[in-house]
């Protein structure tokens, strides 16, 4: 058995160098790889670009990198809840593709499935399709979109194993398992490390081949934007 | 008299049909949850990942790992399931999902919609829109018929950034219901006590009227 | 919640008619549809193509419709345990396709995602790629790849539930999962079926909305092709 | 003297490296599993849906849920993983497996590799062969240096249908490892007690031979 652990957060991220092009799990602040953001922080790299689904908010999840300006370019589909990330934007210091959610985890599968190129219809006549090749296919149109080219993943999985197999819980599997599968050196944290063998081998979301390091992460916030519930009766 | 949002979503309700897997937008769109009609089964889509998707939690059984599209905490019903990403819109983009409900600031009599980025405002990213528009067979959008300067949003050309291509098959605004068809918005329903005049007036679009246009009949 | 059962395999396999295009899961006979295989040999429907990684051998598996000439064309990647597909493909009766197997199963799953073609290396340079499209990326040459347009599909789970939730075990997932996403129609046989609710939903590998048709499945004979074992100690 | 396919099997053992993951086809391939050096870890991925793979089960314990590419009941080792075949594939193409083991019947001297329909005879087709070796970074060719007509299999141009072109980066044959470069194979060991003078005359392609060539070491 491959042993992919190691045995902080300090090893696990290792190599990671300004002018890097990362990707980072998550979806608003569900699932995001919270002990990686904070170690980013702490090594203080910058001129990064960051594939992630959303930006965080302004002092959690990628809120804290902007804040101290460690990101150069954006690659989300949403970025709506961020003062900081607004003003950077607005005054041309970060640069912001935007692009389809689907699309987005679309290109993260296909860039871990050595697909490079496949075609989709969503964007086609709208500025997200301008520049880019389209195509009709049964009389539909469709845009064709590319695989990325990271350097670290970074993902959060509820579960992992020595041999870096993890599994994710409720709605924060999100692009976990795509940007997992994508990395050129993928980082995997996760709330409860187990003995490889512990896990059903039928039941793992993301194989261990796709993991390179592996980590016991600690103090989790995992907090919530909106909190809503239903009064008890 | 015009619609309220959840007069709208009364409305849109009544178009779900049993056995339908429905993605529903932010805003109008996930009142409809509220206001399925009895003796029908449906299913919500969340784009982040859940199939089968149910109320909000008890207080104090929410769950930081389990959220909808809006970033609030849900549950999960029986038969519900979880799923990646790429998963998710594989079943959007694979048409397996029956019926998109969103809004939109404006479409046009082609079917176009643009409802995700206003020139000089901050742009905050089309999120799933883009390839729930592209893909769904059938796509209702609920919106105001006019925005607050009074002027019209259902328009003979989008001025705004598109999200999508002639796609809009159905708008419930708060005056009508009307089919976009190839020759224009056809006028299905008006509200309660709206003329069809009040409706010409709000739309700049081509309006096609044949016959008489009934009332809707919400509950 | 949205109930997919059927009361038998006669109901699942309503509408199959002559000439219809079915995708049928399995690798060699591991996860084969084995009760909508019989049913389909019993229908007696005809000219018949079918997507299947392998053609079945003599008497199990798609083997059975080979012998009652019920198969027109075969696509596939690996079809060699069979006499009977060898006669009629010799004698020309029986239409062959061979595809590479990855590519077989991209195509799956891009006609259940709605990605009508994509980019693959494997074939490049073969006559495979003959008559295709090729393309550089960077520096390495690819083949261009369409979905399939099946009719129905037949997929073999190990649990399913009354929402038409599956769980597969083993080695027979493989193309399972793939081809229930590309169904048109996609009928799932299952080795248990339970209410909804009883599927922990973070493990299904399968959800309910990829199948239109479940139900309890019978008398599975589950043959191996190739029994090796290590001696007792 | 030639190795036999054990030998062949041992010589290959010895590429492996910890920490890879490695697909190992049906045949002579199958074999290296058994002779990993001590001190290394290696992973076995069966395209079928396996990561982990690990022995034959004893005997009464075999799952038909449970075999290799091969169509051979195996076993699960702790760490590994089961999955779809779109996944398996994924983990090829995206070039997550190190090394990639396969018999051919032809290969030449630019890589390329026919190893998978003789025209004339039943094709039984490719399963992921095409896949398998338009994807791996590092392939091994495990084959018979001649046919059994003598006739050399490492050649100028193949004369078999393709399997893929210039992929192949070294090949351990019964006779001597080589690497495939620019120019051509280049000798890198003999066999134990095999001449030089017989590589070059079982070799039909462009063979290089620089320096003392060094006898393989085999236990």
């Amino acid at each position: 058995m491959i042993n992919k652990v190691v045995k902080n957060v300090e090893d696990a991220l290792q190599g990671v160098q300004s002018g890097m092009t990362l990707m980072l799990g998550g979806f608003g602040l569900c699932g995001i790889p919270e002990n990686s953001i904070s170690q980013l922080e702490k090594l203080g790299v910058t001129d990064l670009t960051c594939i992630s689904n959303n930006a965080g908010v302004d002092n959690f999840g990628l809120g804290l990198l902007l804040q101290k300006r460690q990101i150069k370019k954006m690659i989300s589909s949403y970025v709506g809840e961020n003062d900081e990330f607004e003003r950077q934007m607005l005054s041309g210091e970060l640069d912001v593709e935007l692009i389809p959610q689907g699309t987005l985890a679309e290109r993260c599968r296909a860039t871990g499935a050595g697909i490079p190129a496949f075609y989709t219809p969503a964007g086609y006549g709208t500025e997200v399709a301008e520049g880019k090749e389209t195509r009709e296919f049964n009389g539909k149109m469709y845009v064709l979109e590319h695989a990325f080219k990271p350097d670290y993943a970074f993902v959060k999985a509820w579960k992992g194993d020595t041999a870096g197999n993890l599994i994710f819980k409720g709605t924060a599997r999100n692009f976990n398992p795509l940007m997992a599968m994508a990395g050129k050196i993928t980082v995997a944290e996760v709330e409860e490390l187990v003995p490889a063998g512990e896990l059903d081998p039928n039941q793992i979301h993301t194989s261990g081949i796709f993991v390179q390091r592996i980590f016991q992460g600690v103090a989790y916030e995992k907090r919530i934007e909106q909190r809503t519930v239903t009064p008890k009766s | 008299m015009a619609l309220d949002k959840i007069g709208i979503a009364k409305r849109i309700a009544q178009e779900l049909r049993d056995g339908w897997y429905v993605n529903l937008g932010i805003g109008i769109p996930t009142l409809v949850a509220n206001y399925i009609p009895s003796g029908i089964d449906v299913e919500f889509q969340s784009e982040n990942g859940l199939l089968g998707m149910g109320p909000f939690p008890i207080e104090g059984e929410e769950d930081a790992d389990l959220i909808n599209a809006g970033k609030q905490t849900v549950t999960v019903l029986d038969g519900g399931s979880l799923f990646d990403s790429a998963n998710s819109f594989a079943m959007i983009r694979g048409q397996h999902v029956q019926l998109t409900v969103l809004g939109a600031m404006e479409v046009a009599e082609n079917g176009d919609i643009a409802n995700w980025k206003i020139p000089g405002k901050m742009v905050k990213g089309m999120g799933g829109a883009m390839d729930l528009v592209a893909s769904a067979e059938n796509i209702i959008v609920a919106m105001m018929h006019t925005n607050k300067h009074g002027d019209s949003k259902l328009l003979k050309k989008c001025s705004l950034p598109l999200t999508g291509v002639g796609c809009v098959k159905k708008i419930v605004s708060n005056l009508a219901v009307l089919e976009v068809t190839e020759n224009g918005f056809k006028l299905l329903e008006r509200a309660p006590g709206v003329s069809v005049e009040e409706i010409k007036n709000a739309t700049e679009g081509k309006l096609i009227i044949e016959g008489d246009i009934p009332e809707m009949v919400i509950n």
